[in-house]
């Protein structure tokens, strides 16, 4: 099996998905020549030709109003939104129009679009290039939220998301892009929607985390393994609707939980999380759940010593692991 | 006799009769809602009383068996001529199982039927101008022969969406008509605290297409503007814009009460050129309609009603828990 | 002291903070001469003239966009949404700019802005005039999120989110402006944000709650009160940031939490509220947290059959609380 | 001796020497910081280059001392004329505490300052526009006589705000000027994608406002503009749109590399057209400026920004702590 980064491994996922569907297209800013800014959608433009990696206008509440009218159609439009910061002009279609069209017209219409963005910090991109938004779309049926950890499971999770009769919002985190190489199989297979995934067995700690964190996480429970404290790992992979099933069991496996999200705490997925549990588990648990989470600020800043203060990092998972071990 | 209009527009006398009993349709059905309302049978009217004329004169211009339409809260008219029938509409006025746009789920006038490719409507406005760019996009791509027919209020044109939709039609040349129905309030707010310019159609020139405005109690001067646009759609010539203007003959909906903000005199004067009168008497003129065809038109018109409303008056709800279907693909 | 219908409280609020001061002023839809579509600003436009009474375009963007310009330069704009539902073409001025301008210009700039508009379900609204959109900003640091419960707390807040020198954003419950009527001081008085309220004292069972759901709470207490079930209801008045001190001090008195919403479940609000429950007071529970909420489905339906299943009442929350109690 | 065309626009040799000074310092400034980032020093860069003389014509044509401005990232010349230093510029470049736009919270180029009456500016495009509008709104109620000046890239008119804001401003007849900066490239995406009428400032007349398309490489050009906008604000005439038509010298940014899309030569033959130079020319040829004195000014210039350089360099970051200050009021 080829190694490819986690943007590789979405390249590769999207072409296929164009190669065998050719009611798949993008659309998005900078997608077509330049192959989009972080390079995703690379030598796409040459081989599938304007009309399938369509460069838009600089305005994403068309990008995905025009989606969701194509999708109507019978299309499979795969919207770019270039930074998931800049997703926020499109909330309108996104909550108000794909989310509930299904619902509204009683199944008689359907939106089988995805919207890929990238998001997450520590690539010196400050307040607005290094968000978490998923938080703002995650009370919305209708709508499927997956964050893909590695390139494994980006590939995977791309093509079913593209592949599903609904609207899904498909979060990329920009710094795994480059840092997160793996095997990823060449032949044609995809990963379920809605389903955790167990990234490590353990059995002093449960941790349940998405997207960069996972990272971060098997990191320090390497780490930790050597101090003998053994950590297992929950990837939601699908974090709305949540795959409740999956939590309550890993949560019940160690009695100890530890949650971790990149974006500021309040409100984020993770207190979702922490509610099922709450409601489930109350008896297994050993100690009070935790949450590992950015710093209760607008968004992340620029400078370096700032930037370092809120991101995410192994050491601050691995002293949250040890905290939780020792209680 | 009259001077006759429509032959040269190239629509025979039956077609034009259609048109009539179609904005006629529309006109009594909406009639008959309020009656309803008023009567505390149906929670809900928001009215196509006085742009009848507009939205059938710009249906009978395109291709009702393959073009797509998405229409906006007021047209009535457009989902009776695409083929939505009166007793779907009365389904959904009384928010029944069987009504097609939503199963009752959506309040009335939120239309959507796709065996009639009419898109599914929403309330937050305008949302649906790209929507429709979108089914332009997808007949370019796919190199079809049908176009994109899109409406909204005047108000409504002033949404980040309208501007968005219109210029990526644009830039890419889609078939795409988008009619305003400009009936000169948005709830209560008139025309000039709307827009800035004389026309909602001086905005086309920003999005290299033409615009056009038309007076929308005339269907046959809607008529010919949306059929040269069809025509230029379909020659790949890219998207058009049209103002119909009109005026809204009833309070916003059964919700408002429009005395709070404008003149009786205002409507009264406005209702002097009612389309389906002075359609009516265009078609006595030239001969089209008779008196007694008139007459008929309003006793079929009046049984379909009737039937109508017994039917969806007499239909079940839907069942408490269908509330929790079809969220996601079943 | 005058008895007040929630609407008329808030129209008093508003007019009293327009006389106070003169930059007060008001801008939305048809919240001029017809004095909004449900009155909240009914004779203000006569009062105070256009410019502090402004109809503007049908442009929601614009609507808070404008309000942020006018705000920045010292006005104290409050921005009427027609409805809740139709805040969604605002959301990007709303958090992209209102809660993150005093941030990112490091204090040198801020946004004294209220935006005001009426939620909630229970009134024929169908999907798109029912929805409680609070969960969609509650994780957004730099703005406030106020959901009165009663006349007086609807008077007192909006005032005091008026003179509050960061973005507020103010939803009053729509069915509450003419069912509750309630006595009101005329004088000036203003309530705290950010600070939780208990509005009845019990013993068995712990009742978190905010906006209607506060007053169908208090009807099935009462009910509740003749069986021997003591409630004690706490209001959360302010839902972002939330007032973790009396969430935990309230959870902690009776050991059995029940979380009310009249949002769909997950992802809402009480999640984060049970995980602060979770988080803090793990060993003082003497049952699972519960949450009461609408089902997952995009928004409540019109038909009456199905928005009675949907809606909240005091039936479910009767139930709900009994129980709990005999867990 | 040529033409002399500054005179009769009312303006003195010291006032279009000024001019020239703020372009080179603009322009120079912009280099020193690419330089900065090929040495791996700042990380980050965004440039104005090309785009000065539309920048410096239009902040001389505002009053300085009183009139608001919401630039957007490229307005390097535009804070500077209102009053932002070199030295506070770099320490935006090198993130320090001391930044005045963020505290070195945002990254280089996103300016605000309150003191000079900078608005504080995001990287979501076109979000500027509405709050120009509210600084506008603001001014009429409280009849105060300043304008407010917003500015925008040719690819950003397309976002719904640009819409919503100018047709706010139209209606309400605010005193609000509206620039917007054609570089041809919205990062990659040329002009003829991005909108379909042939110029931005067609789209005026959907807000009731005069628009015109000025040579942005002219800065008295875009001073005559601005300057008559202005008039017709303090007039109560209300709002204008303005297109400076340029080009972008650079790639889009220090993180982009614009040989993917676009033609070396094309970037040659525009830079033919480089205002630093032809306005040097100009500035010669009718007896304004001598090699001397450019010479003088070169080395003014030099000298400020190497003392900028080195006390930004050498300041402190923020305090890592310093990150959880000023969400709320404190
Ligand atoms: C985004 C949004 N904002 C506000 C509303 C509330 N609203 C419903 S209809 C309407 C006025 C629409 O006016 P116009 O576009 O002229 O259409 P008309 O009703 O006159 O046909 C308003 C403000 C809405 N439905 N959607
Ligand atoms: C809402 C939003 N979408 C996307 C971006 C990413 N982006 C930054 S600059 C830019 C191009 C802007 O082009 P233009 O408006 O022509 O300005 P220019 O950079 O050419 O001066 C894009 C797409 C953004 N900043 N904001
Ligand atoms: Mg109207
Ligand atoms: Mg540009």
């Amino acid at each position: 099996m080829p190694v490819q980064s986690y943007i590789q491994a979405i390249t590769a996922g999207l072409r296929e998905e164009m190669l065998r569907d050719e009611n798949v297209f993008v659309l998005g800013e900078d997608v077509g020549k330049k192959g989009g800014v972080f390079g995703a959608t690379k030598g796409l433009y040459d081989e599938f030709g304007e009309y399938r990696m369509l460069d838009t206008p600089l305005a994403e509440s068309a990008i995905a109003g025009v989606g969701i009218g194509a999708a109507m159609y019978g299309k499979r439009p795969v919207a770019e939104m270039q930074f998931a910061d800049f997703i926020m002009p499109a909330v309108n279609q996104i909550i108000s129009e794909a989310a509930k069209i299904r619902y509204r017209s009683n199944n008689d219409w359907n939106v089988p679009m995805t919207i890929r963005a990238p998001y997450g910090g520590g690539v010196h991109g400050a307040l607005y290039h290094s968000q978490s938004v998923e938080a703002v779309f995650a009370n919305q049926p209708g709508l499927k939220i997956v964050m893909p950890s590695t390139p494994y499971d980006a590939k995977g999770l791309l093509k079913a998301s593209i592949r599903d009769n609904d609207p899904v919002l498909f979060f990329e985190h920009k710094r795994a892009y480059r840092l997160l190489k793996a095997e990823v199989p060449e032949d044609d297979y995809v990963l379920p929607i809605g389903k955790a995934d167990t990234k490590r067995e353990g059995s002093d700690v449960t941790v349940i985390t998405y997207g960069l964190a996972v990272h971060f996480t098997l990191q320090a429970a390497e780490k930790l393994e050597e101090e003998g404290i053994s950590t297992h790992v929950l990837d939601l992979r699908t974090v709305y609707p949540l795959d409740q099933k999956a939590i309550i069991k890993a949560a019940q496996k160690t009695g100890k939980v530890l949650l971790i999200t990149e974006d500021n705490k309040e409100g984020s997925i993770i207190g979702e999380v922490s509610a099922i549990i709450a409601e489930n588990c109350l008896f297994d648990l050993d100690a009070p759940v935790q949450r590992l989470a950015g710093p209760e600020v607008p968004a992340m800043p620029f400078s370096p010593t700032l930037e370092k203060y809120f991101m995410l990092n192994p050491d601050k998972v691995e002293t949250a692991i040890r905290d939780l071990a020792e209680f | 006799m009259a001077n006759n209009r429509h032959e040269s527009l190239g629509l025979t006398d039956e077609q034009v009769l259609d048109m009539y009993k179609h904005m006629l349709l529309a006109r009594k059905l909406d009639e008959r809602m309020w009656l309803l309302n008023r009567a505390g049978k149906i929670p809900f009217v928001i009215s196509c009383q006085g742009q009848e004329a507009s939205q059938i004169g710009a249906s009978f211009a395109l291709d009702r068996t393959k073009d797509y339409t998405a229409p906006y809260y007021r047209d009535l008219g457009v989902v009776l001529a695409f083929g939505m029938t009166a007793k779907e509409l009365m389904l959904s006025a009384f928010a029944k199982a069987e009504d097609p746009n939503s199963g009752g789920r959506q309040m009335p006038s939120h239309f959507g039927q796709k065996k009639n490719r009419i898109l599914t409507q929403s309330s937050p406005v305008t949302t649906q101008v790209p929507h429709a760019v979108g089914i332009g996009l997808a007949a370019k791509m796919d190199k079809k022969d049908f176009v994109s027919f899109v409406t909204l209020g005047e108000g409504s044109s002033n949404q980040g969406d309208f501007h968005e939709g219109l210029n990526f039609a644009g830039v890419h040349k889609l078939p795409v008509i988008t009619m305003v129905e400009n009936n000169k309030y948005a709830i209560s707010v008139p025309l000039d605290k709307q827009i800035a310019s004389e026309h909602v159609s001086d905005r086309a020139s920003s999005y290299g297409m033409p615009g056009i405005t038309v007076d929308g109690n005339d269907p046959l001067a809607v008529y010919e503007a949306v059929k040269k646009a069809r025509e230029r759609a379909l020659d790949g010539e890219g998207p058009s814009l049209i103002e119909a203007v009109a005026y809204r003959f009833t309070a916003h909906s059964s919700d408002d009460d429009d005395r709070q903000y404008r003149e009786a005199a205002e409507v009264d004067e406005a209702k002097k050129n009612d389309a389906i009168l002075t359609f009516a008497a265009y078609l006595k003129e030239t001969g089209v309609m008779t008196d007694e065809a008139e007459n008929d038109l309003i006793a079929e018109i009046d049984a379909i009603i009737n039937e109508a409303t017994d039917y969806a008056e007499n239909a079940p709800y839907p069942e408490p828990e269908s509330a929790l279907g079809y969220v996601y693909e079943e």
